[in-house]
């Protein structure tokens, strides 16, 4: 289905949005105000835009340790998401969680996982739950190439084509798990072309490229939805930062960042939205500008939040 | 009352939980038509058909992974592990993300997913298919721990479990399978962390669980012979634990001992004494004495096996060691 | 390299001994005589005899649950496997291991294994060992069809294939897990298949044919000794009895059982090596006789040794 | 001596072994030219190239389960698992198969690898990169395990280690590998199963080990303020435990307190506090009592993760409660 005007400046602005979020966050944490690990999308924001812009309220998304990207296409809070990040109450997890482990189940996110690969089954139990109360949904997993070397990959994707799920596995390519590049850690090219090995189809997209991921996704999540079962769809992406923030990249040359730097989705789908005359330059910087408020936002909004109280250690253990 | 086994009782437990509730299915490895390896899960496909009685791949992994994505869906899965020693499989799944969802989603998760598996030994099935190993799952927040060691607890306790919201691992002796007992007739649940005491006595205390509750109770009747009148507490529940009715029982007895067959080096009546050396020192006539297994591997020789497991013997020399 | 007639015969005899071993241990089981869990190998003795026919003394092989067959083609010795499953001092592991764990070290035998699809990291391992210590060496890994979803087959042909090791991964397709047949645990028809997903070759393999398997064994591990790198041999076979002793295989028609008797790998080696006169009835009569002997004589040697003394319950945990 | 980090430390006792034995090989996520998430392996793909120094992939089923085979193949692993959490991920390969092989085998196998990997809680990594799991390890027969709280600790015993014909687990605290610490000069070694007695003291044993002892130690120099005399004792080796030192310091003092930074409940330290109160009860003048994590997952927040994690206030605090 094509697109029109006002879902493609969607899509730029859930891209902005997801950019502006990363360079704050990485801002905060270069000044030590954010604890633990964090994780960058920045380069990648093409998948997770192109991917959830297919998706409905009932359907779930399992994600990764680099979740913001996901969280926000999914629509999460940008406010919260940061108030977390900060480690402050109105978080999503009030605190308790951080950047690994945002969650919201109500709206159909079931999370960023700290332990990777750790996403695969549980997208396929949600995707399992949607079908078996019928509920015409569709459940995403978001995964990095390193994981696919990991067993619950293969466990998962075998469990999802024989009990025909839909689940829609979206490979994150970026070439490296931390500093080990993909040629090193898989004697394939073509993450895609694992699907063969559980019977379901694989795909190979530009994950640079807004449009074509959501159109991969389209039809991926049309097919499920309409009970043909799950697909591995692998968008060949890259991360602009290192793995965490503070990682030196000693593995990585400058060609190669600079080579897919020229392909950041951002600028690229900016001049495709100016080209097929969906928006002027200046519309697309009102855009940005908008965003830019939004986060400055967010970041008032965590700083604002006080801590936890200490009391909140030891509730939400269990259920009562 | 009813006559029935106790895999017959969680057989009854699994088929009224699913009538009530449609939410409930059912994954694992040949529990359809093949009735679960010790035929526990036997008939409920026919009843409930192959979508709420699933055939598993030997994919423990997707299987307690994908019960948590269902679970957090909405669902309440039953998986089952055909042997608790396979839970290194898919511990991470157990640990990092059924136990751990909850909290680290700041109480906006819930997690109903029930995971039964056979444990113990006494079955020659040797090193990998006959461990205890609740010790690991009670070290863990985020779990609730179920033991039973009776026909009638495992159904009222079970059924519990899979009306509670809170991950549930629930452990089965396979050698209790068999194992006829009463079970009241109707409907009835058992509260999750109560303990129950299986048989009252004055002089000394004895906290035994799951297969071994029945060597304490037969030990406890050998002693009875000799003048010493034990009791016998069944906690049932491990997490949650029910300290009253144990530091009651010590109040009253001065005397503990402790019986489990899993490992004794790092186990959870290890945790226990701890527990009653910190919090009920005074009560105590005499050291805490621990029944358990012998810090080694499973062997498959019937007599070294023998020799492995803790038995009524040992029960009674413990005991007559702290009776002084 | 074509076999001579000694080696054709020595096919036989091996095939020959692991029937009459598992007959054997089936009827001591039925009678009570053998506690646990026993699966026996009855029909699928062209597998593991036209693989380890290929093996050298450096070698190693990774076994099953299933594992008696493997060892005695690893050249095992049946009094001591006999005594081990009837719980003896004079078994491989004293006793302590039973039919589940049946391994000798020393002879490259890592292990029978009672955790499905444990043997393929260590088969990994094992032929990392051998490539490391410059040995010439090539490790077999045995493993099921239901096997090969867990994962740990993913895992291991992924490492194996990036670090170029000289492993070969036998499947041995019988066709079930437990109860669960290959079209509903998998949605792919040939397991070989999945080798691609690592970047190594795959081949199938009618398992019933011990020349068959022998030949396609033979490439595989000279490539691998080469320093060709690991490959997936699928082989196609049976099991004529349940999945453990004990079993009421309610989960299979007779026609499917007697059609695969009528492949059995036995007879049907036998009557080749009469058709191409490596052999006459009365040769395989006289081998059959032997190994009747033999085996009769390994039980014999069960039965005569002592269980293991009380000590040994303690013994072996740590070295000293 | 000389002056080093703990990190640094664990690093010269791995290049000193791979120089001196050429069967060890190191195996690990990112272990070569990055050198390890937390920088321990530094430099030493540099010294013995990448056919030692091993790049992993995300894989610790592989990376554990095949150290296991080239163990007992010949070689002398040194896999890396980067977060003791993650054990869950390959826990049959430790558990099944590493620590059972040589019994399953009737003694016929020997498992000489040594996985290293980092615990512990303070730097806000949350739920899943935090935890301190030895308490599993204990429990299981056949494994060795060690948790060292110095740099000259953390390489004699990395050393004695690699050397040790048993499999070990080495648990490094992730807070420790920037603390300084005095290293003796040149080839030495610790054995295993020797406490160390960080500090003499008459009135009270405090047991702490891996970071705690460092937060002991504190506790006990404020404790001295007031007049208090703390004896403190570094098991260093949980398995095998060294009794015979802890027994003789609570001869001395009548009183302890064990400190571990893991949840309390089902921790080791209910181990030894059974342990003592089975074999040492009459030494006893109070209750034991243990400074440990509370009952839930680690939190993010640094003011809720400082509250979980046991610190010196909590130590006196039980000091003086069992000197009261
Ligand atoms: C089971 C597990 N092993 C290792 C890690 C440490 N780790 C965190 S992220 C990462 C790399 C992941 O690479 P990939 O899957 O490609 O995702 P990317 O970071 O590139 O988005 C590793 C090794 C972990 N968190 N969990
Ligand atoms: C991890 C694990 N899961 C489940 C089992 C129980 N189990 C033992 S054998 C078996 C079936 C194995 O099937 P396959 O790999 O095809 O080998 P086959 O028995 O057919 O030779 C199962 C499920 C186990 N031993 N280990
Ligand atoms: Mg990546
Ligand atoms: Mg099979």
């Amino acid at each position: 289905m094509a697109l029109n005007k006002e879902q493609m400046l969607d899509l730029y602005r859930q891209m902005r949005t997801i950019r502006e979020f990363e360079e704050t966050v990485a801002n905060f944490f270069s000044q030590g105000q954010i604890p633990g690990f964090v994780h960058l999308y920045i380069g990648e924001e093409a998948v997770a835009t192109g991917v959830c812009a297919n998706l409905e309220k009932q359907d779930y998304i399992a994600s990764t340790h680099r979740g913001h990207g996901h969280a926000i296409a999914r629509g999460a809070s940008v406010n919260k998401m940061m108030a977390e990040i900060f480690g402050k109450i109105d978080g999503f997890c009030k605190g308790k969680g951080g950047s690994m482990h945002i969650a919201d189940i109500e709206l159909g996110f079931l999370g960023a996982n700290g332990i990777v690969g750790a996403g695969l089954p549980l997208a396929t139990g949600a995707g399992f739950a949607l079908k078996y109360m019928k509920k015409n949904g569709v459940a995403i997993c978001f995964f990095g190439d390193a994981a696919s070397n990991r067993g619950t990959f293969h466990e998962s994707l075998n469990m999802a084509s024989i009990q025909k799920l839909p689940v829609v596995f979206v490979n994150e390519n970026n070439g490296y798990g931390i500093s080990m590049s993909q040629a090193r850690h898989q004697n394939i090219k073509d993450i895609a072309d694992r699907a063969s090995a559980y019977g379901m189809p694989g795909v190979v997209v530009d994950g640079n490229d807004v449009m074509a991921v959501y159109e991969a996704a389209e039809e991926a999540v049309k097919r499920a939805r309409a009970g043909g079962g799950p697909i591995l769809i692998e968008c060949k992406t890259y991360r602009h930062h290192g793995h965490f923030e503070g990682d030196p990249t000693v593995y990585r040359t400058d060609e190669e960042v600079n080579a897919w730097k020229a392909k950041d989705p951002l600028p690229r789908f900016a001049s495709r939205l100016q080209e097929m005359k969906m928006a002027t330059e200046a519309e697309i910087k009102q855009i940005d500008l908008e965003v830019k408020k939004i986060i400055a936002d967010a970041v008032e909004y965590a700083q604002k939040s006080p801590v936890p109280s200490q009391d909140e250690l030891l509730t939400d253990v269990y259920c009562n | 009352m009813a006559e029935m086994t106790y895999s017959q009782a969680i057989n009854e437990a699994l088929r009224e939980e699913m009538r009530r509730d449609k939410n409930v299915y059912i994954l694992g490895e040949d529990v359809g038509a093949f009735g679960g390896c010790f035929g526990v899960t036997t008939g409920l496909i026919d009843e409930f058909g192959p979508e709420r009685v699933l055939d598993s791949p030997i994919s423990e992994t997707a299987i307690m992974g994908s019960a948590v994505g269902a679970a957090v869906a909405g669902l309440r899965p039953v998986p089952e592990i055909m042997f608790d020693d396979f839970l290194g499989v898919c511990m991470d799944e157990v640990v990092n993300q059924t136990a751990k969802m909850r909290y680290m989603f700041g109480g906006k998760a819930k997690v109903p997913l029930t995971l039964r598996m056979a444990c113990g030994a006494g079955v020659g099935a040797a090193a990998q298919h006959s461990q205890c190993l609740e010790a690991w799952l009670c070290h863990t927040p985020g779990l609730v721990v179920i033991m039973p060691s009776t026909a009638a607890d495992a159904k009222g306790l079970l059924k519990t479990a899979i009306r509670d919201d809170n991950p549930v691992m629930f452990l089965e002796h396979k050698l209790l399978y068999g194992a006829g007992g009463e079970v009241p007739e109707g409907e009835y649940t058992i509260p999750i962390g109560k303990a129950d005491i299986k048989r009252e006595g004055k002089d000394v205390t004895i906290l035994a669980y799951s297969m071994m509750l029945h060597k304490a109770l037969a030990a406890a009747e050998t002693l009875a012979l000799d003048g010493i009148d034990a009791e016998v507490i069944d906690p049932r529940t491990l997490i949650p634990f029910d300290k009253e009715t144990l530091y009651k029982s010590i109040e009253k007895t001065g005397r503990l001992v402790i019986v489990h067959e899993a490992v004794k080096q790092g186990g959870f009546g290890g945790e226990i004494a701890a527990m009653v050396a910190e919090e009920c020192f005074d009560s105590l006539d005499a050291p805490i004495k621990r029944v358990a297994a012998p810090f080694t591997p499973i062997p498959f020789a019937s007599g070294l096996e023998s020799a492995y497991i803790p038995d009524e013997a040992k029960i009674i020399d413990a005991v007559k060691s702290v009776l002084g």
